[in-house]
């Protein structure tokens, strides 16, 4: 299947602004889920509300567009419920970490096989540019318009602290890289987390003085490196990309089935 | 039997008077075709502090299903006798163990204070059957239920390797009073 | 021993009917007086092969339930005051998105943490009006275990017909009381199953189109068709539209298709009501008080009756209107401020003989508080 | 395998919001912007096929699409696509 067959064309041009990052992330997922050759009705895709959350309407799958913050908590039932699907959960950094924080901590800990895919452009833009938990001490905002003093959550840190057991990160230069690093995400078993430093070009670029979408691009470019590079040990405020944890610890969802046998049920027949 | 009892247990968590309800209400229903309604406060009172539930036996529906003045009290600690003592109707029944309660002439009930712990301890020597030693002299008091239904019910509730020594504890307690 | 006999709390009495009822999926978080709803399911779901999850609050519960509902499951999540004032925003969402699912809710002392182990019985109105946005609401509720039983199926019911989010309104002394009660066989009560779509793979299906007869058939997530499902005002094929008269189409359809079929909801008991004089109206556990008192001053020649609501939403206006044309005093029995009885007050001519008998206190409501308010309505004094 | 040789690129000019992101990346500086701010190729010849403008786009706007390659004999190439 070519890429555009998994989009819902009708809804085209999307409402995203010129340069979006999250358009990227999009474009970057087709291309994970048609490498990976899987069908239309074996994913579904769950969105809580944001900027981010839309790119649940554009896609050709089974799509559920929620309340803001719980996403991973609608996605858990639904994989719950039928664990041969294939569950993608995308988020804003609000959406997965603000409102969202608790289910994010606690998905991660149950372990269960979900992929989250945090699409980090530190700032609320659906309601036009307030700080988010990930905008970052000393930052710009139309909440902070003096200098934001919140500090941020590192998003790796966080996921890994929490148990999850796939944390990757990427961004939206790094296309050819997101892709793959979705890849993986999708066909690891258990909680994946994949975050994306993506571009708001409208708010928190124009605000914080970074150019257009193309130059915040390239400080994605020029401030993140390989995990473990040498240009990190010479430079250590250099941000991390790649796979920081991949480990093979037992899916809620299996478990549970383990549950069923130990209760003396069956488990009821797979599609 | 009466056409509707009305039973508070009272005494401390860890005691087993709420199992000791339920049990007693259980055999009513499952074993002698009566209806009974078991209910008990719940929260951090029940744990630790002066607990209590109420239990109405009754061979007619039953509505109401608090007890406001019982027909049969159970005392199995001070505190829970000096809270309780006054809400029994005029001539019911008080039981007491005669270990932990000091009880006092003025209340207008038959007032029954019986060693039930300490026989407990010296023909088992298992404080942990103390409720239903207590069940056996409360069923043969007030006549409300047979001991083979309270064995029913225990049969189902109580895992095999215990079942025996509550069986005892119940037979003992019939004895007590006998 | 009749096998189908039970000695169980009412809370158990609420797992067996939903389990009747087919019950496959539940998420809950604890919290007091519901928790042996979850505790009992937690042992009970994996037996028959469902799944139960502790979820890490109510707001995550309600969701979970919403989410596995889609999967084509019956599902239910059980919660008290606190917790069900967490639900309310995922409640709305199941409404707009018209998602079958069962919310128990077993009141306690409000507002706010309250009572935590006491009865109360004022989560009557945020149970309609608890989530933002014009809405209908089915809400249901039991005074004895039997009736919780049978309320609870009936809840299910309900949820797969209207496509629709059920409230079942307990409450802590029905919720933890134990007394008799008679298991149906299987089939012996009606149950309403999902209605799938018969629309076959590849040609257009419309998830919110309802059929001639009222009815949305259902695709299940992870079935041949793929929709989208959001809380946004959407067209029938589920897409976000904001075009007036799609949203003005959306609103009317959500409440009419409850609001017209109040009486296809409506459950209620009576007692005595041909000829009674003063008319009792009560539910829940609130409603075994005032059957209490009206069982009594009946045996001694009072004409008393007592109408007992099992549908508190939609709010059964006709049915109430008639049952006390001819009263001389209607009282309305709750453990609130008088939540039903402002509808009450609205079908009753004249609302001036509608009185309230109440109990606000944490204590479960006793036939002398009632006796006490019928003795001040007719003139008697306390 | 041989190198992917240009047949051209689709520039869906109703999804394109000119944002700049293919132009600004593109190593052979193939595109630009018109003057109705949306991107076409102006120098098609100079593309070297990396389909980063097309992996890129936001909006999924463009697609790089190239002849089959071929191998010596001539024989269409197997996995390849578009």
């Amino acid at each position: 299947m070519a890429v555009k067959d998994y989009i819902r064309k009708r809804f085209f041009p999307h409402m995203w602004c010129p340069g979006c990052g999250h358009g990227i992330v999009l474009n970057a997922l087709l291309r994970a889920v048609e490498q990976l050759g899987m069908s239309k009705n074996e994913i579904v895709m769950v969105s809580g509300i944001g900027c981010s959350s839309r790119i649940s309407g554009y896609v050709d799958f089974h799509t559920l567009h929620t309340i803001h913050g719980r996403a991973l908590a609608f996605a858990t039932g639904v994989k719950l419920s039928r664990p041969e699907l294939n569950l993608i959960v995308p988020m804003g950094d609000g959406d997965a970490l603000s409102i969202g924080g608790n289910h994010f901590i606690h998905a991660a800990r149950r372990n269960i096989d979900i992929t989250a895919i945090v699409m980090n452009n530190r700032i609320y833009g659906m309601t036009g540019g307030q700080y988010s938990p990930l905008s970052g001490y000393g930052t710009l905002a139309t909440t902070a318009p003096y200098k934001n003093i919140d500090h941020d959550f590192d998003v790796v840190d966080l996921s890994v602290a929490a148990g999850a057991s796939f944390v990757a990160r990427s961004t939206t230069y790094h296309v050819r890289h997101l892709a793959d690093i979705i890849k993986d995400a999708v066909l690891h078993e258990g909680f994946s987390v994949v975050e994306v430093l993506s571009q708001c070009p409208t708010y928190f670029g124009r605000k914080n003085k970074m150019g257009g979408a193309a130059e915040m691009m390239e400080l994605f470019k020029k401030n993140t490196t390989p995990i473990g590079s040498k240009a990190k040990k010479e430079n250590p405020e250099l941000t991390e990309r790649g796979i920081f944890v991949r480990n093979e610890i037992p899916e809620y969802c299996s478990e549970y089935d383990k549950i069923i046998e130990k209760a003396g049920g069956q488990i009821k027949e797979r599609l | 039997m009466m056409e509707r009892c009305r039973l508070v247990f009272s005494g401390s968590g860890g005691q087993g008077i709420i199992t000791a309800a339920v049990i007693l209400a259980e055999a009513a229903v499952l074993h002698e075709n009566l209806i009974a309604v078991q209910s008990q406060a719940y929260g951090p009172e029940a744990r630790g502090g002066a607990s209590r539930s109420d239990v109405i036996i009754a061979d007619s529906e039953i509505y109401f299903p608090k007890v406001n003045q019982p027909n049969v009290l159970v005392c199995l600690t001070q505190e829970a006798y000096n809270k309780f003592y006054s809400i029994i109707r005029p001539g019911g029944l008080l039981l007491t163990d005669s270990r932990y309660v000091r009880t006092w002439d003025k209340v207008d009930a038959m007032q029954r204070e019986l060693p039930m712990y300490e026989t407990v301890m010296e023909k088992i020597g298992k404080p942990i059957v103390f409720n239903i030693f207590m069940l056996g002299v409360l069923i043969t008091m007030t006549n409300l239920v047979s001991p083979e239904s309270i064995i029913k019910v225990l049969e189902t509730r109580i895992p095999p390797g215990f079942l025996e020594m509550n069986k005892k504890a119940l037979y003992l307690g019939t004895e007590l009073v006998k | 021993m009749n096998k189908n006999i039970k000695f169980i709390q009412g809370n158990e009495a609420c797992v067996e009917a939903a389990l009747y009822a087919g019950l496959d999926f539940f998420a809950g978080y604890p919290i007091t007086p519901s928790t042996e709803v979850a505790e009992h399911l937690s042992s009970r779901l994996p037996q028959i092969g469902g799944k139960f999850i502790q979820m890490e609050d109510e707001i995550a519960s309600m969701c979970a339930i919403i989410g596995a509902s889609l999967t084509g499951h019956k599902v239910m999540t059980a919660t008290s005051g606190p917790g069900f004032s967490l639900m309310q925003e995922a409640l709305g969402y199941a409404i707009m998105t018209e998602i079958p699912c069962v919310i128990v809710n077993v009141q306690r002392g409000g507002p706010s943490t309250g009572l935590p182990t006491s009865v109360g019985q004022g989560d009557v109105g945020q149970a309609l009006w608890g989530t933002h946005g014009d809405h209908a609401i089915i809400a249901l509720t039991a005074s004895n275990h039997q009736d919780v039983f049978d309320i609870t199926v009936h809840a299910f019911n309900m949820a797969e017909t209207y496509r629709t989010p059920v409230v079942l309104l307990f409450d802590e002394v029905v919720g933890h009381m134990r007394e008799r009660f008679f298991m149906p066989e299987p089939g012996e009560l009606p149950l309403v199953e999902r209605l799938r779509t018969s629309v076959k793979g590849g040609v257009d299906y419309h998830p919110y189109l309802p059929r001639e007869d009222g009815r949305l058939p259902m695709s299940d997530f992870g079935a041949e068709h793929r929709y989208n499902v959001t809380g946004l005002f959407h067209d029938m094929w589920g897409f976000p539209s904001n075009n007036p008269g799609v949203v003005h189409g959306l609103i009317r359809h959500l409440m009419d298709k409850i609001n017209n079929n109040v009486h296809q909801i409506t459950r209620f008991k009576e007692y005595y009501l041909e000829d009674a004089r003063t008319v009792l109206i009560s539910y829940g556990s609130a409603a075994r008080s005032a059957l209490h008192v009206v069982e009594n001053r009946r045996k001694r020649g009072e004409r008393l009756g007592l109408l007992e609501l099992q549908s508190l939403w939609p709010f059964p206006f006709g049915l109430v209107r008639k049952k006390c044309a001819d009263a001389r005093y209607v009282v309305v029995v709750e453990m609130n401020m008088g939540q039903i009885l402002q509808p009450v007050r609205m079908a009753v001519d004249p609302p001036e003989k509608v009185f309230l008998a109440n109990r606000i206190d944490g204590v479960f409501i006793n036939p002398t508080d009632i006796r006490n308010i019928l003795r001040l309505i007719q003139g008697k004094g306390m | 395998m041989g190198k992917p040789k240009l047949k051209e690129h689709i520039i869906n000019r109703d999804w394109c919001k000119g944002c700049g992101i293919c132009i600004h990346f593109c190593p052979k500086s193939v595109l630009e912007l018109d003057e109705q701010d949306k991107a076409v190729a102006v120098r098609p010849e100079d593309c070297i096929c990396c389909r980063l403008c097309e992996l890129r786009c936001p909006d999924l706007a463009i697609e790089v699409e190239t002849e089959e390659p071929k191998d010596e004999a001539g024989n269409k190439e197997a996995g390849s696509k578009n």
